[in-house]
């Protein structure tokens, strides 16, 4: 019983701990948000790509990962929701409009609700289709196999693949890479991050995948949340240390 | 004020499940009920989807667009099995083994190409990724778990090389706890924010 | 594609701006030096030089130094070739036949319009002894090959319709103006007589290698069918003005109604393969007058020429001439059909060699497992021990009683069910042997038949499986449900604290992690029992360690010592030489993949040494 | 062999071959299989959805009119009502208050699993390794015991800094401090381990199910020449 109420008074204190750091870090980086923050490659390569796509008349496709049936979305399946907002902010009038594919029914609306925000603010409101953020599958291997056609269309710049990915996506991954085109990956799953480890992937490993908003410079509370972050991991690593010489010496039972 | 009112229910929601799990028994009920309309929301976004899906193949076909035999197949199948089960009732066992009989050879026989396709890319992943600590560890680390797996090591039955087995084991532990730890920041920050109406998903 | 000359990179024909560096382009697009180094390619084997070699010793010694002037002069003057043209002597003119005189005053403007770079070629000629020359022709004709060979990968693209940005208020658009401006309104029609293709445009449209669907079938009859109408005589035999033959041979506008264009949608084709469409050209015959004044359509001289053959050495020069003259027609034509339209994507070009060594090893695996399961006798399970997790699972399946209850919760999909099956069969029928009160629950919609299966290979009696819906959702709902009658619990399923054991058979981190965070931290003693696919065994370590699972088996050969440890028979549809096999080959393939990393690098490095 | 299972058989080798004929490059076969899972899979999880979430929690609580279960029913048949206009184009707007408050709930439930059920528990996992008894064994001191803690706790906090993000003033926004390099580049190690293992772990899950194929495809045959 002791041991579990220590999990709760660990877990409430690091929510708290959270909440505190996010706070000063809105508070103290307003001016300059991004500035003297680590970018992850991949997705300053996703930048260019956009350009890319913008300029040779080519689609980008962005695949926002699976979530569980009749579930609502949790933080790391929402990881592909800023590129997309920053994607189809600039391909409102490309030749070819940005096209998402969600492997569950709230993440493709809010794929909708997002690309048809931008068309809005772009006044180009009767441009905009229901068809550019759609469901690919109702179920994880439904969500690859309504994918793979996606990534082989003719005239793609490029291949987008963040949010909750599979490892079975790896058959997405070398489809593109066969295809000589760019693929951005990132995930939350340890299994996925390994497999797309073994392709030519422009890979976001570990947490990096959840702070695309930071790294294109497209959401400056992403940004705090990233230096929220970095505080966090050293209050843990000092907390560990501290623990340890507690239990150690006996103080801490 | 349109911009307001998602957010408002959004953190409303967030802050009523959170104190309800702190609070516990008093507002247990409540919470209850406001799962149940998460879940039948999440299944009406699910079906909502499934029928934007199919409008968007239908229009293909009517507008015969290139690739439109495609979604002759996609709409004929997605009608015959949706059919099926109101007709038949989803706890059908003949129905079921006419959707098992299609899924389970194509889901396996995805999940067997991935195997194939894996082999290939095991073969690139030093060229596209170059020498670096973590694709040489990856590269190690992976043969001797290959090796592990083969199970002919344990069965020699040498005690210092079992030790040595259940040791290289347990080691991924660290890298997959630091990598828990490190995702598990980023998604309490990421939803903090959505609770905080920072991170707005639904759009602006 | 345009080779921009500050980073070397690549770039579109029409790109004005390199899309890497951000530089201009503005030199290399001027139409005078595209269009001459085009035409100088249709004879691959006859170098410029040796062309003007050959013009230089038709003429007279005298135009020899007025050329050499020329040409020194004209390397620094800027592209106006008219003035050249004036200084020729008149009397040469009147021996030879006006129009072989007209011919050699059309070389030498190809010569004065050849443009910077093979002014450039002239000089380095001029600078460089006899036995450079050979190299820097051959180098230039590469160069120009290329060249030809974007312009027309450029003819096939599919021409995007796109919104009309780019036309002037008159309607005349900002860059035909421009070739205008190159093209003083004197000049007369010859310069650009025309001479239908030798090739018919047509065949520059590559067959689809795919035809799939119907529409592009038709379309690729349609264009076989004006190929077949045109013979190669009457294109040799050039009795057709060049824009009627070109026009004849531009395929129908496409079937979109203007109204459609706007649509960026309709556009997008999910189709496989490489579907080359025609360039549109709907705007062709508009153009006639305009060709008329630039003298692309001029029938006169097209005949004229015909009439008097010249010696065969003259003839072979005059058809390379007409040749050429023809693709600088092909070009504009193409360049006018292009009006208005935004760039047409580049096709993304398919790299073949990639997906032959995914063949060849695919097939290669494909082989060795079929070998191993046709003739390799499967082997006797050897006495192995487990991991500690499996054998924690194993101590806490050995605690349970008759009358347990166990909750059986089925999160795998169909494609890893043979995998769960093979781990979940034998622990089923050991807990259905103790008389374990099993009850089946799942969170997936494809558990409901999956279920039916795991019972079937288990050989228990099937039972009905309850869906819990909603995910995370549910499974919290299902951890806070203390009454055992809530609405989002199905019917038959109780507070999760008075099952002995929770028996979670998983495929994937999202599921798992949902019950160790959902149901986890609402239950006392650990009760949550994991048998799991072999990928989320290292995700399972940490959470086992911190206490917070009662133990798990990952993989089929965990799962067959486990079954072994609880005297049960693994399933017979698990074949572990096979398997063994399987792993034999991928250790083989990376080891093979870091000796060919090295291999490359050390060739690398040699290659560096010798030029440092 | 009764019919139907022959029948459900060469269906099953059809959708197998149209599969694995991706090998030979993407083609019309492979499409269509695809095509297949996408539209058997969809029909199958609405139909599972409607009969089993939508009338049993929607519908039927609505038929009992004046309940509290009626009145509470009116909430989610009004987000549903929300969702369903967003089928028309220019009524997509409507769907952003069920999606706030899935978005809302979603995080609710995340924030509180997240950090009761994995950040405390990992973290203090860590610590729980180190116990006085390590120092006071009866055989001396516990050295096994004491390195491996000490192991663990490093390799956690190693990979933790792989992924630091701060970059040092000093490097003018170049860098990340040394301290933060040098214990990253260790992180790097035991993430490449682990990484590596999750690697053979999802091959064999593939190669399980690739051989099952296989084998489900031998025993076939078999018992079709066995009649």
């Amino acid at each position: 019983m002791n041991e579990i109420i220590t999990l709760d008074l660990l877990a409430i204190a690091i929510v708290c701990l959270a909440l505190l750091s996010l706070a000063i870090a809105l508070l103290t980086s307003r001016k300059h948000p991004y500035r003297n923050l680590r970018k992850n490659e991949a997705l300053l390569d996703a930048e260019k790509l956009m350009h890319e796509a913008a300029e040779k008349g080519l689609r980008l496709t962005i695949g926002l990962g699976v979530n569980q049936v009749s579930s609502a979305p949790a933080p790391a399946n929402l990881a592909g929701l800023p590129v997309l907002r920053l994607m189809s902010r600039r391909s409102v009038f490309n030749d070819q409009p940005a096209q998402a594919l969600a492997g569950d029914g709230a993440l493709a609306a809010l794929g909708q609700l997002i690309v048809r925000g931008k068309y809005q603010n772009a006044l180009a409101t009767e441009l905009f289709k229901p068809d550019f953020g759609l469901l690919a599958g109702a179920t994880p291997y439904a969500y690859l196999a309504g994918l793979l056609p996606e990534v082989n269309y003719r005239a793609n710049a490029g291949v987008f693949l963040l949010g909750s990915q599979r490892p079975e996506t790896i058959l997405a991954a070398s489809l593109a890479e066969q295809k000589d085109l760019p693929l951005v990956a990132g995930t939350d799953d340890l299994s996925a991050q390994a497999v797309l480890l073994a392709t030519n992937a422009r890979l976001c490993l570990g947490e990096d995948a959840l702070n695309a908003g930071a790294a294109l410079e497209s959401d400056p509370g992403a940004a705090a949340s990233v230096r929220a972050q970095d505080w966090l991991r050293v209050l843990a690593v000092l907390g560990l240390l501290a623990g340890a010489v507690l239990k150690l010496l006996g103080v801490w039972q | 004020m349109k911009k307001t009112i998602p957010i408002l229910v959004a953190a409303a929601a967030a802050l009523f499940i959170l104190a309800a799990l702190i609070l516990g028994e008093p507002l247990a009920g409540w919470l209850e009920i406001v799962l149940n309309w998460a879940v039948i929301v999440a299944s009406a976004a699910l079906l909502v989807a499934i029928a934007t899906l199919i409008l968007t193949h239908l229009r293909n076909i009517v507008r015969g667009k290139r690739g439109f035999i495609f979604s002759i197949i996609l709409i004929s199948t997605f009608l015959v099995s949706f059919i099926g089960a109101l007709v038949f009732g989803v706890d059908n066992s003949a129905y079921l083994r006419w959707v098992a009989a299609i899924q389970l050879p194509l889901e396996t026989s995805l999940l067997g190409l991935a195997a194939l396709v894996m082999t290939a890319a095991a073969l690139q992943i030093f060229r596209s990724r170059g020498w670096s600590l973590l694709t040489l560890t990856f590269g190690i680390s992976a043969l001797v778990f290959l090796v592990i797996s083969l199970g002919l090591l344990q069965a020699l039955n040498i005690p210092v090389l079992t030790t040595v087995i259940n040791y290289l084991q347990r080691l991924p532990m660290i890298g997959a706890r630091g990598l828990l730890i490190g995702i598990g920041i980023g998604a309490l920050l990421m939803g903090l924010r959505v609770v905080l109406g920072l991170e707005r998903p639904w759009g602006e | 594609m345009i080779l921009c000359p500050h980073c070397g990179k690549e770039n579109l024909p029409q790109a004005t701006r390199c899309v890497h560096c951000g530089e201009d382009l503005e030199e290399l697009f001027r139409i005078e030096g595209m269009e001459d180094n085009s035409a100088l390619q249709e004879e691959p084997d006859i170098s410029v030089a040796d062309l003007l070699e050959s013009f230089r010793n038709d003429s007279s010694p005298k135009d020899e130094e007025t050329r050499s002037a020329d040409s020194t002069g004209q390397a620094y003057v800027s592209d106006s070739g008219a003035e050249s043209n004036a200084e020729m002597p008149a009397e040469e003119e009147e021996q030879a036949p006006e129009w072989l005189a007209r011919i050699r005053k059309r070389a030498q403007q190809e010569e004065d319009a050849a443009g910077e770079l093979t002014r450039k070629g002239n000089s380095l000629d001029a600078a460089r002894s006899e036995d450079h020359r050979g190299r820097v022709d051959e180098e230039f004709a590469n160069w120009i090959g290329r060249i030809r060979e974007n312009a027309r990968r450029e003819n096939l693209l599919m021409p995007k319709p796109a919104i009309n940005s780019a036309a002037s208020e008159e309607g005349v658009p900002e860059w035909l103006r421009k070739v205008r401006e190159l093209q003083p309104e004197a000049e007369d029609g010859e310069q650009f007589a025309e001479e239908p293709a030798e090739e018919p445009a047509v065949e520059e449209v590559e067959p689809e290698e795919e035809q799939g669907e119907a529409a592009a079938q038709d379309q690729a009859q349609e264009t076989e069918s004006v190929v077949e109408q045109t013979s190669p005589e009457e294109i040799l035999g050039d009795t057709e003005p060049a824009a009627e033959a070109v026009s004849e041979l531009e395929p129908e506008p496409e079937a979109e109604s203007a109204g459609e264009k706007a649509q960026p949608a309709d556009e997008e084709d999910s189709d496989s393969g490489d579907a080359e469409e025609l360039p549109e050209s709907a705007a062709a015959p508009q153009f006639a007058p305009v060709l008329e004044e630039l003298g692309l359509a001029a029938d006169g001289a097209a005949l004229e020429l015909d009439e008097k053959p010249a010696s065969s050495e003259e003839l072979s020069a005059d058809l390379l001439l007409l040749r050429r003259q023809k693709e600088n027609a092909q070009i504009l034509m193409n360049l006018i059909g292009e009006e208005g339209r935004g760039i047409p994507p580049a096709k993304t070009q398919r790299v073949s060699g990639r997906g032959l060594y995914r063949l060849i090893l695919g097939a290669f695996l494909l082989l060795v497992l079929a070998a191993v399961l046709v003739f390799v006798p499967e082997a006797k399970p050897k006495q192995i021990e487990n991991p500690a997790p499996a054998v924690a699972l194993k101590d806490v399946l050995d605690r349970l009683a008759s009358g347990d209850k166990v909750l059986v919760v089925l999160e795998y999909q169909a494609a890893t069910s043979p995998e769960l099956e093979q781990i979940a069969a034998p622990v089923l029928r050991e807990l259905e042997t103790r008389g374990a009160e099993l009850q089946f629950l799942t969170t997936h919609p494809n558990g409901l038949w999956l279920a039916d299966a795991l019972m079937r290979a288990a050989e228990i009696p099937t039972r009905e499986t309850a869906f819990l819906a909603g995910g995370r959702l549910g499974v919290l709902a299902a951890a806070l449900n203390s009454e055992g009658n809530s609405a989002v619990i199905p019917a038959g399923i109780e507070e999760l604290q008075k099952y002995e054991l929770i028996l979670l058979l998983e495929d994937s981190q999202t599921d798992i992690q949902n019950w160790i965070e959902q149901a986890g931290p609402w239950l006392s003693a650990s009760k949550l029992g994991v048998l799991a696919s072999s990928q989320n065994e290292a995700l399972l370590l940490p959470y086992y360690d911190a206490g917070q699972l009662a133990g798990f088996a990952a993989g089929t050969l965990q799962g067959r010592v486990l079954a072994q440890a609880l005297d049960q028979a693994p399933l017979t549809s698990a074949p572990s030489r096979a398997f063994q096999a399987g792993l034999l080959v991928m250790i083989a393939v990376i080891l093979l993949g870091i000796l060919s990393k090295a291999e490359a690098d050390s060739s690398a490095r040699h290659s560096k040494e010798p030029e440092a | 062999m009764n019919p139907m299972d022959i029948v459900l058989g060469v269906i099953g080798i059809a959708l197998s071959v149209m599969i694995f004929s991706y090998l030979l490059g993407d083609n019309f076969f492979f499409r269509a299989a695809l095509y297949i899972l996408v539209g058997v899979s969809s029909g199958y999880a609405a139909a599972v959805l409607v009969t089993k979430v939508i009338l049993p929690r929607l519908v039927e609580p609505l038929s009992q009119n004046g309940t509290d279960a009626f009145w509470l029913g009116l909430v989610p048949l009004a987000l549903c009502v929300l969702l369903v206009l967003m089928l028309v184009p220019r009524t997509v707007k409507a769907g952003t208050l069920p999606l706030a408050f899935l978005a809302g709930t979603g995080a609710a439930v995340a924030i509180a699993g997240i950090s009761r059920g994995t950040l405390a528990p990992q973290l203090l996992s860590v610590v729980n390794r180190f116990s006085p008894e390590l120092l006071r064994a009866n055989a001396g001191v516990n050295w096994g015991g004491i390195v491996e803690a000490l192991f663990i706790l490093l390799g956690v906090i190693s990979v933790l800094f792989y992924f630091h993000h701060h970059l040092s003033r000093k490097s003018a926004g170049t860098q990340r401090p040394l301290l933060v390099e040098g214990i990253s580049s260790v992180g790097q190690i035991f993430l490449g381990i682990s990484l590596g293992m999750l690697f053979v772990g999802f091959f064999s899950a593939a190669l399980t199910a690739l051989i099952a194929r296989m084998l489900w495809l031998k025993e076939f045959i078999l018992a079709l020449l066995a009649g």
